[in-house]
């Protein structure tokens, strides 16, 4: 259980999100620009809100006036938007870099179709090849709550439902909170269990 | 002197000025031929610097100093162990210019009436050399016309480097230092009743863990033996 | 010809590239990353040894080490050692002349990456240690290399700050430098020419090595581009 | 007190560092972004002057730029021009002994970041010369500034080979690096006190005034991370 | 009229592409890693192809065996797959950097909206707001052909829809070549003249 309860001040509007998300997927779907990033910015704990707080399972991850808790201790897998690959690592070693469980890791592979990439480097496959491996690279880290920041936009009809499915069939094992940023309103109708809308920096709940 | 010789060996330090560094290590070889159970180690460096260090604590037992001014700063601190203090060598000053160099100059009145263009010096201030030339030169009243001329160095080593490069045509060296420059010649003596005598003194320190066996190596200096070793590298 | 110079300066410039290469990182990462009032001065005055002359240094560093010296009476007090004289005072020397040089190069790489790939590993539960190893210092790794090639060459070439507080005793503290000097200074110029082509043929073999190393096993991501 | 030193040593440092910068920047892109044989190699020389004790390079530029070297003699004989013992001769030294420093800082930093921003740049019609000012210039700007710094710092404190090619002619090429050596070897403390004193204010206020000015001109769009 | 004949080995199977734009706008659509982008690079001239030729208005771009055309002198606007925005330079000066024509440019800027960001660096702004400055930089230098890889990828469906509006609207204006890499069917109909299939480097013509 991911509760969140967060202000921020960004540069043309405020942020403010309260919102909780139990063993399910929520799908945050807003124009661009609506804060959603800087939602699973917060928390990641790559940023902090100016008010709040946020929890995972009862453990505070944010507290306003307290010390955050620091990100490598938040258990959270994070699918960045421009994915951050670490560029002077193969791919292999970039899902290797946290991963907890390795045949979970090559059945993730297989299924998402990186195989043939294993040994290149980042700045040596496709746009929609980084994001397969930033998918996986958060993924195999078996994280108490996932975010997804746009994690199929750059994947073909075909590969995306794949990745789709994997996530849906990973999630039902896992049991765990999972954001999931999409602009694809089908897509968020198939894999949310519970949509938020958002518009400059307000939710309204569908 | 049987009786002195104990089975522990005795270790000197000794400091000496970066012109001693050739004859030196030659005395010192004699030196520990007939005292095996002195193990000396030499440190070489400029005068001030050696001093410097002394200044600072090092663990020296001789000073053997270019100059006077840098021991009388040391015995005026307190520094030397006293009635060590003794002038072991001497040295004399010279003229120098390239090797077959067109420039003739017997004296150093010649020097006024010369186009001979720049002059490679000591600094008066810091190197002894430049000191004794500068007071050669005051004496013969030829200091003041001649000082847009001089470009100082920092030891007479640098003195050498710029006549036998040919940047300046003449230089004020020792005399020993023309046998480590090939490629200069003697033009001039300078007459030694024109400034204070170049000697080299010589003192055991007030630290040192080994003074009477110091004082010993300073007496060596003395001997017939050191004598002649000096000699043959240009003291006298 | 006697060679104890070769092995005397190869360990001397090898000990205080390593510790300058250890101090200089951190320094910089530390500074790098944290902003307090003073940084700018702090770090001006981590930049000081360059600009005095390496005899001014050594001057200090006599002072600092001497008998009487604040640190130098205390090594004698404590472990009865002295440092004056012995070619651990070198290495102290090439150590203060050469640690400006790494400092500022490796704060100028610590700069010049993208934070957020350090944060995606944390994501991934790394620990503060772990990411420095594995992110940031192969990501900063070509500054960090231009300053480890500055430092060794800096080091190896030590001189004036050497000679004052190591002094020149043969087979001791007669580093390449130092042999150089006095082969000039005693007009043995077949000496001079030998140790100057041995420090170049060093200076030379190591910067060589350094680069080839370093490409071949961290380079290795930025050579497609 | 005579202040001649102060403004010579500024204007020898300032000089030289200008020169440096600029040739160290064009070697570095050059060399950087071209693979050629030898191209290591080249690279280990032009870092050499960095190996050698000041003194040898001094004596080296003794004997090119001397009236009899090679280039001394060239220019006395179409220009009538001596570089020897002249403030010339020092800004020589200066380049000669910092271009290591530059080279090496620019050449890491031209490395350090992502082309495909350069040929963005291309793709939008600028011409080579457009994007190295826009584009390679501020996003290397980082090294290169630690690249200046090491430069202006090292300049400022060259002694040994000044000496050697410059001379120590008072007012004419005293510099306070060699004003502090003949205060210090003439036990003139009090002189050797206050410039000590005034070239770590020189070093210390330009090496602030660097990057203070570098951090607000160049280096804003890194200011938020 | 842009003319592509080429072939590039990559690393997995080889790419062979022959295809004419004529003042037209086609659609590369194809699943992740079929080599769409590596044909934009190489018409950019990003990077060259190991045989063949490339031809824009009876200019040669790129010809075997003749030294290829360099980047600069080719007169191309690419919208990069991840962007490239200059990160030291403000939104303002991004896309300043090779404007043609001041008016185009207030003008798209109001139309795409990121008036508001003008003055913010790169990393101050959302994944979306990216996206379009780097559209308006590459229309911004009035282009004598236009590619486009996965230009609208990271826009909700709104404002997606009004830059879809406004590249078919200066396209009618225009007139030249245009590629656009898009990976939704709906989008690739909806603006394309012709779409052009590819598949582990093969073109397959609808
Ligand atoms: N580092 C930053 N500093 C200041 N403002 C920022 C920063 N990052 C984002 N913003 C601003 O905050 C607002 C929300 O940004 P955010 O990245 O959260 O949007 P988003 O909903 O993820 O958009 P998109 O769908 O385009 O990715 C935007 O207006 C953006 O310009
Ligand atoms: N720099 C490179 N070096 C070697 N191989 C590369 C390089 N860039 C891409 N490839 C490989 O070439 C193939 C085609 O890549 P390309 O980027 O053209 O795909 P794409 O069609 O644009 O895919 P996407 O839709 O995922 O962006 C991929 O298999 C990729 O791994
Ligand atoms: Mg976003
Ligand atoms: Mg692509």
């Amino acid at each position: 259980m991911l509760s969140v309860d967060l202000k921020k001040k960004l540069k043309n509007f405020s942020l403010e999100a309260t919102f909780d998300v139990s063993n399910e997927i929520i799908v945050l779907f807003g124009p661009s620009g609506a804060g959603k990033t800087t939602i699973l910015n917060s928390i990641a704990g790559l940023t902090h809100p100016d008010n709040g707080y946020i929890k995972l399972n009862n453990h505070s991850l944010f507290q306003i006036n307290e010390k955050p808790l620091p990100i490598q201790k938040r258990n959270i897998g994070y699918l960045f938007q421009d994915y951050a690959l670490f560029p002077h690592m193969t791919v292999k070693k970039n899902i290797n870099y946290g991963m907890k469980d390795e045949s979970l890791v090559n059945e993730l592979v297989s299924v998402v179709g990186i195989g043939h990439i294993l040994d290149s480097y980042p700045h040596q496959i496709s746009g929609g090849e980084k994001q397969r491996v930033a998918l996986v690279r958060a993924l195999a880290t078996r994280p108490g709550a996932l975010l997804l920041d746009e994690p199929f936009s750059a994947l073909d009809e075909e590969t995306r439902k794949e990745c789709q499915n994997e996530l849906l069939r990973l999630h039902k094992l896992w049991k765990i909170p999972v954001i999931m940023v999409t602009h694809d309103y089908k897509e968020a109708e198939k894999v949310g269990d519970r949509i938020i809308r958002i518009e400059k920096g307000k939710l309204l709940e569908n | 002197e049987p009786i002195e010789k104990s089975e522990e060996k005795e270790e000197l330090f000794i400091s000496a000025a970066t012109s001693l560094t050739d004859v030196m290590t030659d005395i010192v070889d004699t030196y520990k031929e007939d005292n095996p159970n002195t193990q000396v180690t030499l440190n070489f460096g400029g005068s001030g610097k050696l001093a410097q260090q002394i200044q600072q604590g090092a663990p020296v037992d001789i000073f053997l100093s270019a100059d006077q001014k840098w021991m009388d700063t040391l015995e005026n601190q307190e520094l030397l162990a006293a009635d060590t203090r003794s002038n072991f060598a001497k040295n004399k000053l010279v003229i120098i210019s390239q090797k077959d160099s067109l420039i003739s100059i017997k004296t150093l009145e010649d020097l006024q009436h010369k186009e001979i263009g720049q002059i490679a010096i000591g600094n008066p201030d810091s190197v002894p050399a430049g000191n004794y030339a500068k007071e050669a030169l005051q004496h013969s009243n030829l200091w003041e016309g001649l000082t847009d001329q001089f470009v100082y160095a920092k030891d007479v080593r640098q003195v050498l480097t710029y006549v036998e490069s040919g940047n300046t045509a003449i230089g004020f060296v020792y005399a020993t230092d023309i046998l480590m420059g090939n490629k200069v010649e003697q033009l001039a003596e300078i007459d030694e009743k024109l400034h204070k005598p170049i000697v080299y003194p010589a003192a055991v320190t007030s630290s040192s863990d080994n003074p009477v066996s110091a004082e010993k190596f300073v007496d060596f200096l003395q001997s017939k033996t050191a004598k002649s070793i000096f000699e043959s590298y240009g003291f006298n | 010809m006697n060679y104890t110079p070769l092995f005397l300066s190869l360990k001397i410039a090898g000990i205080a590239t390593c510790i300058v290469f250890v101090l200089g990182v951190i320094f910089a990462r530390l500074i790098a990353r944290n902003n307090f009032p003073g940084k700018r001065i702090l770090e001006a005055i981590l930049l000081l040894p360059l600009v005095l002359p390496p005899t001014v240094v050594g001057f200090g560093l006599l002072y600092l080490f001497g008998k009487n010296g604040p640190i130098g009476s205390l090594l004698l007090n404590w472990f009865d050692y002295q440092v004056i004289f012995t070619w651990v005072g070198a290495v102290i020397a090439a150590i203060v002349v050469s640690f400006p040089l790494m400092y500022q190069s490796a704060q100028a790489s610590f700069q010049n990456y993208d934070r957020n790939i350090e944060n995606a590993a944390f994501t991934m539960g790394a620990s503060k240690f772990k990411v420095f190893w594995t992110i940031s210092f192969p990501l900063a790794w070509p500054g960090l290399l231009a300053g480890l090639v500055l430092t060794f060459a800096r080091a190896l070439g030590e001189f004036g700050a050497t000679l004052m507080i190591a002094g020149y005793i043969p087979n001791q503290t007669e580093t390449i430098p130092l042999a150089i000097y006095f082969a000039v200074e005693s007009g043995n110029t077949d000496a001079a020419v030998f140790w100057v082509v041995s420090i170049i043929a060093i200076g030379f073999s190591a910067i060589l090595w350094l680069n080839w190393w370093s490409g071949k096993n961290i380079l290795k991501f930025t050579s497609d581009k």
